[in-house]
């Protein structure tokens, strides 16, 4: 039915060519994209970037300056938000306060018209599938975060919507019950096998719960990926830098030929990169460029142990050694004065390194990103 | 947030407000000040002039009452202040839960009733034969009667008991939204009491002082009942005489010019409280 | 200072006795107003003569107890009448005002809120004059150009009832106003979401929220309605309210009837006030 | 109907207005007030809201002249032989204006003054009110008869000087001076009859200048206190009945005239009232001691030098008004 | 001076058997520890453990049941708070909103009556300290989050305090500055050479900044140490399980003699540790015990590599794998049902493992640690 999937999967959710305009400003700018049945696919921008403004278009709640958008098929354009197949839970949840919980539940069904009993029934049904089994009479603020995060969806659930949109549900819980609920709301998807579109800033909801991410910044989308793809082969500098740590270095493209990509550091140290996994740039030699490099893809080995032959090797002093349990890294000062950050595994005999210490860093040719930076 | 929805609802949600600032507030008030610059010259017979203003100048009466009117208010403001903020500050900042909510609901006890009934006990307390001065008798602190009725202090008490939640609340509500850890902040960069309250507690407190200054200046300024009631034969007020001229003068025009100028002169005081304390109206009574 | 700090017991004590000191000031007033409505004696004062209730039930001259005073009776009624009144149009225009400050954005918004608080610093005297004054200008161009009698714009019950609305109004909009405010919009999106029409969610949801604000504003209403003398006491008529019938007793010399009313009042708005308080517990 | 009352304290007993009711099914609905207050209401409401007011006689062509706040009396519809006649005449003079007759007298008095003959037995005319002997015991209204009197305890005749504007001015003048140094002396000035009644019956104050009445009910419980005809003569009033120009229940009002003053239920008046009507007969079932009163403060000298109010030219009251309010503001 | 460390380290703050009872509840309950001037000292707890009122106490906004506390040697019961030598940075940072930053800053000088324009100097002096060169005359709302939270320090050090006491200061911060701050205030201590006074219930930032960690529970200390011996050593269950993560396997105790503690998994399956990483428990064969294994101390071995030798090894299948770029996990089911968390390295061969592929789990018999459970 579209350009980017084949006919064979239905797509849920399909938006053409999206803008929104507030007066000079353009808050959604130019998003296609579309979302197979039964996907949980999230939207991962810094604060700013349009990710509710984009929500809110598909829910109804601002209609788009131009583009389309498709619900199994359908244009919304002009269908009012009680209208549409689509049910969104909200950032703060919006439970309604002045009712309780079985009320909250049954708003749906009581403004479709549905018989008492059977609204009664089902909502019995959805609140036991979310795990909450007879909490119908109690008050919204007799919840538990997460139990209320649960409430919210089963009140959007219970009316089978198509598509359920989910506007930083977590941003308001604190960080250990995020870290729980990011793994309850994936099995929650599952279980309802119902398209979710979530939206984040934060990089470890989207790739713990994704199927697929798209990376939105300015109003556009950089990227849209597997959690994978996103993270591994970043298509552009903006996603490089966003999802995930990296070091950054500026460099200048020395020469493009063969499958190695070479260049310089304003140091002068030579950097070899696999032209493949680069994406198609063409690269000319002087261009100017930057070099994206994780933390774990950085190997520490002791001082002394350089071998003439391997690429991206540098010896150094440590700089410093933040130690952070597992998390925690190093900071190694080569002699050209550059700064390389490298995670510090705790388990292995470097564990031990202090500042000032002589380490040699080294990395491989696959694991760094390379983009041009736009010359002006 | 409204921009996509309907304009009749707009317009519908418009009209009341209209209707009442309108017809209620905006045109009364220009037909009080035409009324205010037409001189009686004759029984029916009336002409246009400023007549009814330059009678209130050059009357020292009417313009000492006027005076009189603003500096007893203003000093009953004043009052209500001093009075009013450590029990403001008691409520908010010593007690906790129960205590807190059952004093600042005792702040209200006056508001159990009306004004002529809260005037009527200060008389029953305050009169010759009241129960003070017999009170005063029988502890055998005095050797007659005293009058404590029918002068300006009892005018004062009046003025400071039916204005002080009026005090109280702004403060309470200011005060509480002072975190506590800014006066122990202050504390531990060595600030003393005085000097906490000076620069953190007062200056936090400014508006709260501000729109309760406000309110208790206007009510004490507008006052009736307690001037009339307690006041002494010397006891004049401003708005007693606007209900003298209309109720017992029949004289509507000079009346009216007093009218005008009692609210040049609240709207006057509201101002420069509101220049002084460097905000402005909708921020200070839209909070109350 | 505050609990956390040291603080000698002499401050201590002294700041306790000031703050009792301070609410026995607020109480004794009526305190004897309610005591002396039993005092057997012609006059509210001391010395006590004994305790009856004839200020209550007595029906004989000149021991006539306020359930036996018509003048009160009836006053009490016509306050009843005349609060009713102004608390069902100052909530009503008080909750559109509310939904079209907190919701709306249009030309001269900020002009029109200051306007709207102007009632707040209009003494009630003027309030009173200038409408009175207003209403009567115009009944007598009217009378004149059509022969008819316009008896509603002349002092009486209907110009009582638009006088204390003038001015309670503001009060009703700025408490229901704050509550609006804290209405988060998303609750009414939610609403849409979930399939309700926009009238339905306003019923549902938003009104519901309100609800607390608005009995709250219409009980200020009512006792600020009851007890208001200044704006009355220009624009009344032949039918007088509770307060300025006491007010002309006052003045005719006060018998232990006034204390007696007034003890009932006092009943009734702590009853009024303990409902409304409990009203707000339940849904909070 | 309902017949809305716009009168004095007093002069519509529970008992009356009983009686009044049951016979014509008419309701009353009463409203206290004094002159000015009378005029101001009816100022306000253009003559509306009542459907009979009770003015003293003197205050009200001055008021019709300016407001138009009457209507005239229709005689037809008045039992005329129920009244004295030459009071009925009197008042019919006093209150015509442009031809047209707008009162019928109802109740009549003096003011003078009231004295605890205990605590202030040298009180016998109103200047005495400032001597020494009373001072902070003292009690006036501060309104116009209060400068009548003074005037003509101080030798003055200023109902002669009605139509004299600057003779008139002249007194003022001079009562203002007396009063303003008299202010001392004063405990508070008062207001409403039951107010003063309050005052002396609790001693707080000793000497007023008030209504014969109130001395006259004190009278009866402290014989101590009692009206005393001032020397320099009491001030003679009648209140009358008055229709508003708008009135809506002419048919009660007119109902309500004529059953006050059937000698039976004008006693009742005089009774709870304190003052004689000009009801014929009224006197009759009057209660022994107040005539016995009334007769102690009245030999047959004083009731000659009674000075009655003539109507009040218009525009006096405002300089009146201007001298009351100099006097309260003095220090 | 006291009996836990030399007397050469003079110490800035020390609390003897410190107590604190609300009616009949002990907030804090027999602390002492003594912080060495200039040092860096973190106290980690979880949420109502008694940390801000122990940090009250010093500060003198609350007075103990008993114990003493002394700075520099002197006791402090009795002083009040605007007497002491310590200084607060409160958690909400508690700006003056009133003031501008410079009369924020010079508050304290002012109180002591310093002259005007020595205070102008000073105040000048030390917002440059903490990098805010100029900014005296703003208000503190033009200020951002990260800003506020140098000028609250700032106003403190300004005094020149013994002791800087510092409540949680992190916690209304957003992610990304929290990172940042965490760096900048470590840093901030080394330049100003203050003794510090920290806490929190975030380990990493313990972890990160401190020299010295006192992890607190129930209102007592569990244990006083460095960073890394808190992560690598933890002296309790508690202290195992709040700082990192852990694998929690209840065990039995089978044999200790040797130098190994041989124990048993419900399952029964064997497990080996080094007995002497554990402390000086006295083992007895049939004792009921937990072992805390870090997720990183896991290996991930290709299917069918099992060694007959090694201990510690148990084949299992992929239960789950939670992808988050360096932090991601893998949940790996052993044939007896119990799972395995290990961390799942992106660099590797392993990256790519999938639910339901075969893997074998192994780890090093010093990585664990055990404790014995309360019998009851
Ligand atoms: N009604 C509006 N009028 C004008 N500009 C708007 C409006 N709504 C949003 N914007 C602007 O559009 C941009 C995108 O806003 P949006 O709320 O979609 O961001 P977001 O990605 O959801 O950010 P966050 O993560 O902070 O929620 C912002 O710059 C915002 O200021
Ligand atoms: N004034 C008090 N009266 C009674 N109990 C108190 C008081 N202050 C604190 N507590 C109790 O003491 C315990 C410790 O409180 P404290 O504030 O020190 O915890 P905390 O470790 O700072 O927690 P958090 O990380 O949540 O700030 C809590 O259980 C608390 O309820
Ligand atoms: N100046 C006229 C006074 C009229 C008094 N009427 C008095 C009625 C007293 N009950
Ligand atoms: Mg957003
Ligand atoms: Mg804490």
């Amino acid at each position: 039915m579209t350009e980017t999937t084949p006919d064979l999967a239905p797509s849920d959710l399909e938006c053409r060519d999206l803008v929104k305009e507030f007066s000079e400003f353009r808050a959604v700018d130019g998003v296609s994209f579309d979302v197979p049945q039964g996907s949980f696919f999230s939207i991962l921008g810094p604060s700013g970037c349009g990710k509710t403004t984009l929500l809110r278009m598909i829910a109804g709640f601002q209609s788009p300056t131009s583009g389309d958008l498709l619900i199994k098929g359908r244009s919304m354009i002009g269908v009012p938000p009680n209208k549409r197949p689509v049910s969104m839970v909200f950032q703060h949840l919006a439970l309604f306060p002045t009712m309780n919980i079985g009320e909250n539940v049954g708003f749906g069904l009581r403004q479709r018209g549905v018989a008492r009993a059977e609204i009664k029934r089902r909502v019995g049904e959805v609140l036991e599938r979310v795990g909450l089994p007879g909490v119908s009479e109690r008050r919204v603020d007799q919840l538990s975060g997460g139990q209320k995060q649960r409430v919210a969806i089963a009140r959007c659930m219970v009316l089978e919507p198509d598509v359920l949109l989910l506007d930083e549900p977590l941003g308001a819980l604190d960080l250990k019950l995020r870290e729980h609920m990011k793994v309850e709301l994936k099995a929650l998807q599952a279980a309802f096998n119902t398209t979710f579109v979530y939206i984040t800033h934060d990089q470890s909801e989207a790739l713990v719960m994704s199927d697929n991410i798209a990376v939105m910044n300015k109003g556009r989308f950089e990227q849209i990926g597997t959690p994978q793809e996103v993270y591994h082969a970043p298509r552009t500098a903006f996603v490089a830098g966003f999802v995930g740590d990296a070091n950054r270095i500026p460099v200048q493209v020395v020469d493009a030929t063969g499958g190695t990509l070479t260049l310089k550091t304003g140091g002068g140290a030579p950097l070899k990169l696999d032209a493949a996994a680069q994406g198609s740039a063409d690269w000319r030699p002087g261009q100017r460029a930057e070099v994206f490099l994780r933390p774990e893809a950085v190997d520490l080995l002791p001082a002394g142990s350089e071998q003439a032959e391997a690429a991206n090797m540098v010896p150094g002093v440590v700089d410093a050694v933040l130690f952070n349990g597992a998390n925690s890294t190093v900071t190694v000062r080569a002699s050209d004065g550059s700064l390389m950050t490298a995670a510090l595994p705790q388990t292995g005999v470097l564990a031990a390194l202090r500042k000032g210490d002589a380490v040699t860093t080294r990395w491989h040719p696959s694991q760094a990103r390379c983009y041009p930076v736009a010359e002006g | 947030m409204a921009s996509d929805t309907s304009k009749l609802g707009f317009y519908l949600l418009l009209a009341p407000i209209l209707l009442w600032l309108a017809l209620l507030i905006l045109l009364p008030h220009v037909g009080l000040f035409l009324v205010s610059i037409s001189e009686k010259i004759g029984p029916r017979e009336y002409e246009t002039g400023f007549g009814n203003y330059s009678a209130f100048f050059t009357e020292p009466l009417y313009w000492r009452t006027f005076a009189r009117t603003a500096i007893m208010s203003i000093l009953a403001t004043a009052l209500t202040l001093l009075l009013g903020f450590p029990i403001a500050y008691y409520i908010a900042k010593i007690t906790r839960g129960r205590t807190k909510t059952t004093l600042f609901l005792m702040c209200m006890i006056p508001f159990w009733v009306s004004e002529l009934v809260r005037t009527f006990g200060w008389m029953i307390l305050l009169r010759e034969t009241g129960v003070f001065s017999q009170f005063l008798q029988w502890a055998g602190l005095v050797s007659g009667p005293v009058e404590m009725l029918y002068n300006d202090a009892a005018i004062m008490v009046g003025l400071v008991y039916t204005s002080i939640l009026f005090m109280v609340v702004p403060l309470v509500t200011t005060l509480d939204s002072l975190d506590d850890s800014l006066i122990e902040a202050g504390y531990d960069l060595g600030g003393t009491t005085t000097a906490v309250m000076r620069e953190i507690v007062i200056p936090h407190a400014m508006p709260g002082i501000v729109s309760g200054c406000i309110v208790v200046f206007m009510l004490s300024l507008g006052n009736y009942l307690t001037p009339i009631l307690l006041g002494g034969k010397d006891s004049l007020w401003f708005t007693g005489m606007i209900y003298t001229q209309f109720i017992t003068r029949f004289n509507w025009e000079l009346g009216s010019a007093f009218g005008f100028l009692l609210l040049a002169l609240s709207s006057l005081v509201v101002f420069l409280g509101l220049k002084l304390s460097g905000r402005s109206l909708s921020e200070t009574m839209g909070r109350s | 200072m505050i609990p956390s700090l040291p603080q000698s017991p002499f401050a201590k004590w002294a700041y306790r006795a000031y703050v009792t000191l301070f609410f026995i000031y607020l109480g004794l007033p009526l305190a004897v107003v309610s005591v002396f409505a039993f005092n057997d004696s012609l006059f509210p004062s001391l010395p006590w003569e004994g305790f009856t209730l004839a200020w209550f039930f007595g029906n004989e001259s000149p021991f006539i107890g306020v359930f036996h005073e018509r003048a009160i009776l009836r006053s009490i009624g016509t306050s009843a009448f005349v609060a009713a009144w102004v608390s069902v149009l100052s909530v009503f225009v008080g909750t559109c005002n509310a939904f079209l400050f907190v919701r709306h954005d249009f030309r001269g918004k900020a002009l029109l809120y200051m306007l709207m608080l102007l009632p707040l610093i209009i003494p009630g005297v003027i309030l009173g004059i200038s409408i009175l004054v207003f209403t009567s200008s115009v009944a007598n161009t009217l009378e004149d150009a059509t022969g008819l009698w316009f008896d509603g714009l002349r002092p009486g019950l209907i110009l009582v009832i638009l006088g204390q609305f003038s001015f309670i109004t503001t009060f009703a909009t700025l408490v229901i106003s704050a509550r609006l405010q804290k209405f988060d919009p998303s609750l009414e999106e939610a609403a849409l979401n979930l399939g309700a029409t926009k009238a339905g969610a306003i019923r549902q949801i938003t009104v519901p929220f309100l609800l607390p604000a608005i009995v709250a504003s219409a009980v200020v209403a009512m006792l600020m309605s009851f007890e208001n003398f200044n704006t009355t006491l220009m624009l009344v008529g032949s039918d007088s309210p509770l307060t300025i019938t006491m007010f002309d007793k006052l003045k005719q010399g006060s018998t232990p009837v006034l204390n007696a009313v007034s003890l009932l009042l006092m009943l009734a708005s702590a009853a009024l006030g303990l409902m409304s308080l409990l009203f707000q517990r339940k849904k909070a | 109907d309902t017949l809305r009352l716009l009168t004095w304290g007093g002069y519509a007993p529970e008992e009356v207005i009983a009686k009044f009711e049951e016979e014509t099914g008419h309701t009353v609905e009463v409203t206290t007030s004094n002159n000015e207050e009378m005029i101001a209401k009816l100022r306000a409401t253009n003559g509306g809201g009542f459907d009979l007011a009770q003015p003293s006689q003197d205050r009200i062509t001055s008021a019709q002249e300016e407001f138009g706040i009457y209507k005239p009396i229709d005689m037809s519809r008045v039992e005329s032989d129920l009244f004295i006649p030459s009071m009925l005449s009197a008042t019919a003079k006093n209150t015509t204006f442009d031809g047209e007759v707008y009162g019928l007298p109802h109740v009549w008095g003096t003011s003078g003054l009231v004295v605890n003959t205990a605590e202030a037995p040298e009180v016998t005319d109103y200047t005495d009110l400032c001597s020494d002997a009373v001072a902070g015991k003292v009690s006036y209204r501060l309104k116009r008869p209060t400068l009548i009197g003074f005037a003509y305890s101080m030798g003055l005749d200023p109902f002669a000087a009605y139509g004299d504007t600057e003779a008139y001015q002249g007194i003022l003048d001079q009562v203002e001076e007396a009063l303003t140094a008299c202010k001392p002396n004063v405990k508070t000035y008062w207001d409403g009859g039951d107010e003063i009644k309050n005052l002396l019956r609790s001693g707080e104050v000793t000497a007023a200048m008030a209504w014969d009445t109130g001395g006259w009910q004190l009278n009866a419980d402290n014989a101590d206190i009692t009206f005393v005809a001032p020397e320099a003569g009491a001030l003679g009033w009648i209140d009358t009945f008055a229709l508003p120009a708008r009135g809506r229940a002419d048919d009660a009002a007119y109902a309500w005239i004529n059953f006050v003053m059937r000698p039976e239920i004008a006693a009742m008046i005089t009774n709870t009232a304190g003052n004689f009507t000009a009801a014929v007969d009224g006197d009759g079932g009057v209660d022994a001691e107040l005539k016995a009163r009334y007769q102690a403060s009245f030999d047959q000298a004083a009731i000659d030098n009674i000075k009655w109010y003539p109507p009040v030219p218009a525009g006096l009251e405002a300089l009146e008004g201007e001298t009351l309010d100099r006097i309260n503001a003095a220090n």
